[in-house]
């Protein structure tokens, strides 16, 4: 158990910090702290809000042998698999978009390259389920999906029991899980770690609460006081997390809400470098790098159009809050 | 809801919208085309599958669609003969009105204009209470009862190594277990109308007639089937059907590729064609083709003529809207 | 099962409201058209931005035999059951607060009068559950609230199994309640039934979604438009909405956070005047009336100076959204 | 959290904070009192509860209080030796900094600069995950294991009908499976303090040592009861044992409001009294006595003049804050 205690030895007294503990650090020393080789790790967002930073930094500080717990992933899994970092995947789709197609994932679990990629498949539902009742400290959500389908047939984890209720009703039970650490990018934090999510949470509020520990990258770090003016935001609490790092643009290339569109044309380039090993190792070569390396190379005017293009359709964070 | 309004457990209610000829709104007009409801002079097979797709979502319903054909028939839908109907996305939005094109489930085009910003999980609870009517997904096998496969083709190897590992299920198990009917979009293929899946991912008619029933589901599961060459619907057996082939197939074409006994209405018509207002407005949604033709040339023109042309696109819908 | 559906017969053509069904109705209407003699209900908020006016006019139309299906329950129930409306109460707590004690429900509890009120007691978590899965529809979800305790042994639907996962654990399975109707007073709602809450929710969103039925009463209908501004606030989709009635002061006495504070010493008075039988029925005779009547004896004076107290602790609607 | 926080299974961890006298800082004496380490020339009773139970939080946790003199500890704590602690209410507001005295779990003082406005299912979802440091809770009747009854009273009766009716669990059952610790206010009467509850509401340390852990239970019980003469605490066995009695009050008073023979520490000592600054934060949280004194007057001023005293409570309240 590790989702608690903001408090620590009661007994050392005062102090001075007016808002509690600060959590601030960088991105590389959070990931080198809470991702460990064979560590399990569950993403936010999902194809948008993905903490794509946060993932290159894996692969820079070439972690090994993790478990993904998570819903649907695309890019950053696909490049952590394609660098050797991840052995399972436990989740409900792989792959990407339009116009990519999970190259190095089909190679892992087809080809064996770089090695074996295990999957245990869940349905959508399935994957909310599974950290809702990590989230929730029960052993199984009960569903009605994933019955009468090979789902349960090829994870075992899945159970099928009879309604004790006797409403002759068959259910699945999705276990918990737990992943060591959930990394989750967002619009704005604070030095606390209360996490603002503006549009869609998709599974990062039960990710974070079903993990052991939890990073926030964050487009913006906000003061406390800020964070007070709309607590509905506040998807994530201070009390489920361990690290906040600031990292701008730490979704490119994907979109964040409010804050800019995706750069598919960079998206397109990884889909077609990632077609066969050679190029994607030289695409490796090129872009797993220290985030502010990666903005400097994607370069600033572009930043800058991202952001314009995605104000022009979602209103800025600072109109919206 | 309502006493009058039809539950998904009636048996009335998975019946899917007529196609028939509408007299055009201004609603399902709305870039103004000259003799809109005439049928296009010329269209992409896929702008047929599109428009198709697009007429299984009646108005005033609440639509479960996913990115790519799935979602351009939605937004289709909402701009043309179901303005009132509301698309739900896994991510968490619900009742957007996308300006374009949609690149990923949260893309942040389906933020736009939602009614509801909220967690997958929540529209999952949703879902299998069954708030949504109809669903559109994609698969890449089916077999006779609708039964599909979208997470490995096996071959003969394992679950573990397969021949090909396809995506899995994202919302698509979900959807067919609960949603009030759903829609299956595929290619038509010999090697993928199987009788028998390779993997049962997501649950059509599953075994037998009641199967469904006897499991406690609340959504009636597959209703059509739309693929680059035929429509297809269910008899009351669960077994899919025959209803019509787009223009110029030849229903044994069709049959070649199907490794089963394929039923077949008594009555096979043509599939109807799309109007020049759809056609019109599925090319504004997607000037750049990146859907309905598959092709990339939006993004080799180089970053800042495709910034440039993304918002030109979506400019021009939001003026639409906003009319 | 009847949340679902916006739809009604597809092939009735087009419609031309622009933005789908309305659902406007006023509040006599909407309780005559889905609380009935022997209804299940469920009533939002707890102790702020409860739906007081819709129970008055429950009370006011005489409907007898309801169960209510609740978590923590105050005045409105009070008066419910002290008007003899309500049979059974499933829940996790009555009274009140600090200046009234729920006399009516201890007289019908312990004393019969004016009728026995069977109560079947969880807890406040397990009454979250009962909601959550209702909302789910599945059987139940389980916790590990409630074991140990002689809640389970007087409360025959819970059930106590060994977690089938074999960790050895007890868990408490909570059984879905599915409300006939759920009455929810928000600050505001669009036509269609999209209601936003500003400030804490309690179980309301699971209410909605539990519910056969769903009332929304609200301090102010708004446009649709309004609503897409801020959609994280939409706790309440139009799809689980069957009936919207613009309610101002609705809450009253109790808070409703943004708008207007507790009328603390009218509700002292309910407090006082319903500690005996004849008192308590004076009061009925004086404040079961319509909620424009009850509003305009109340006097405006008095409900300005409720909003000005809220507006000094908390932003107004119009600032926050 | 990070390794070097104890975490609630860590036996260190449930212990409660010592209430020694600490150097005042200023977060500790906003009020800018004289001498106000000193003890309180006058305090009352009710005072001197609210004081010993905000004692019970300690600086930087979470603590999970409901209405009244729970409440009132929490917001002492806060503005007084324990400025970083965050209060967690059951309706869904988490870190709030409310400026007075708190009518129901919903008030909206309870909205007042909070971090968190979520839903009840979640706060008690991360309560059962053991998120929460410290709870404060009331009861009717307790055993000698903290097992407490706030459900009926059912004498010769049933539970059906029975002599008294209390007002049920609310989240006390669920505070008392899952929260960090525990603490247990409650009147010292006889019949209160029994050999076995009438009703088992929340569960103490239940009946045997180990019965919680084998159930699984992430909390670890109540760790305190404070009651109108005394503190208790529990040994490792499980029992009450009573630590201190307050001034003037002898153990032998305390024996006779107990029904079973009560363990008794070593070295009983005199509960802790109020310090002038204390108590002079008490009275501007509760300056109408509404919690500390129970007295109706600020209602009973009519309705004018009680909004006008509210309103200037609040602004006292705040103008400490902003300091």
């Amino acid at each position: 158990m590790t989702l608690q205690n903001t408090g620590t030895d009661h007994r050392d007294g005062t102090d001075d910090e007016p808002n509690g503990r600060e959590k601030i650090t960088d991105l590389e020393t959070a990931i080198a702290d809470y991702v460990h080789d064979g560590s399990s790790v569950a993403f936010g967002g999902m194809g948008g809000r993905d903490p794509e930073a946060a993932a290159r930094e894996i692969v820079r500080q070439k972690k090994t042998g993790l478990t993904v717990l998570d819903d649907a992933r695309t890019t950053l899994l696909d490049i952590m698999v394609g660098a050797g970092c991840v052995d399972e995947y436990v989740g409900s789709w792989v792959g990407t978009s339009l116009i990519s197609q999970g190259h190095n994932i089909r190679n892992a679990v087809e080809n064996e390259i770089p090695h074996h990629l295990q999957m245990r498949d869940v349905s959508n539902f399935g994957s909310s389920l599974m950290f809702l009742a990590g989230a929730m400290d029960v052993p199984f959500v009960p569903t009605r999906s994933m019955l009468g389908t090979d789902i349960p047939e090829h994870n075992d984890a899945l159970e099928i029991i009879d309604d004790p209720f006797g409403s002759g009703d068959k259910l699945t039970l999705v276990p918990a899980e737990r992943p060591d650490v959930a990394i989750i990018h967002v619009q704005r934090c604070d030095p606390l770690g209360n996490a603002q999510i503006h549009g869609n949470v998709v599974n990062d509020h039960l990710k974070a609460r079903a993990a052991e520990h939890t990073i926030i990258t964050c487009e913006e770090i906000v003061s406390t006081d800020e964070i007070r003016k709309t607590p509905e935001l506040t998807r994530i609490p201070f009390y489920t997390v361990d690290a906040v790092a600031e990292v701008p643009f730490g979704s490119h290339p994907w979109h964040c809400y409010g804050r800019y569109y995706a750069d598919l044309p960079f998206y397109r380039e990884y889909g077609l470098r990632s077609q066969n090993r050679e190029d994607f190792l030289e695409w490796l070569e090129e872009w797993i790098i220290p985030h502010e390396d990666y903005l400097e190379k994607i370069g600033a005017d572009r930043l800058e159009t991202l952001e314009r293009m995605e104000h022009e359709i979602n209103a800025p964070a600072e109109v919206r809050s | 809801m309502s006493e009058e309004i039809p539950a998904v457990d009636d048996p009335e209610h998975p019946e899917r919208p007529g196609i028939e000829h509408k007299e055009a709104t201004d609603s399902s007009n709305p870039l103004g085309v000259d003799r809109p409801n005439e049928t296009a002079e010329d269209y992409t097979l896929t702008e047929l599958l599109a428009v198709t797709a697009a007429h299984e979502i009646a108005d005033h319903e609440t639509a479960f669609i996913g990115v790519g054909m799935s979602l351009m028939s939605g937004v289709l839908a909402k701009y043309t003969h179901a303005p009132n109907c509301q698309l739900v996305t896994e991510s968490g939005y619900i009742g957007s009105v996308p300006p374009g094109v949609v690149q990923s489930i949260s893309d942040s085009v389906l933020g736009v204009d939602a009614l509801v910003a909220t967690d997958q999980c929540e529209i999952f609870t949703d879902n299998q209470r069954g708030a949504f009517d109809v669903g559109i997904i994609g698969a890449g096998q089916i077999d006779s009862r609708g039964n599909t496969n979208s997470t490995v083709v096996i071959g003969d190897q394992s679950y573990d190594r397969p021949k090909v590992r396809l995506p899995g299920s994202g919302g698509s198990n979900d959807i067919m277990t609960s949603c009030g009917r759903t829609v299956v979009m595929m290619r038509q293929k010999r090697r993928a109308f199987t009788t028998d899946v390779d993997y049962k991912t997501a649950p059509g008619h599953l075994e037998y007639p009641g199967h469904r029933e006897e499991l406690g589901f609340v959504g009636k599961g597959p209703c059509a089937v739309i693929t680059d060459m035929a429509v297809f619907g269910f008899d009351d057996d669960g077994e899919m059907v025959l209803e019509s082939t787009h223009p110029d197939v030849p229903v044994e074409d069709v049959r070649d590729e199907v490794q089963w006994e394929l039923r077949v209405a008594d009555e096979v018509t043509t599939t109807r064609e799309p109007t020049r207002a759809e056609v019109a407005m599925l090319r504004t949604i997607d000037p750049a083709d990146v859907v309905l033709r598959g092709t990339d040339y939006v993004y080799e023109v180089g970053f800042e003529e495709w910034s440039e042309t993304v918002l030109e696109h979506w400019r021009q819908l939001q003026s639409i809207q906003d009319e």
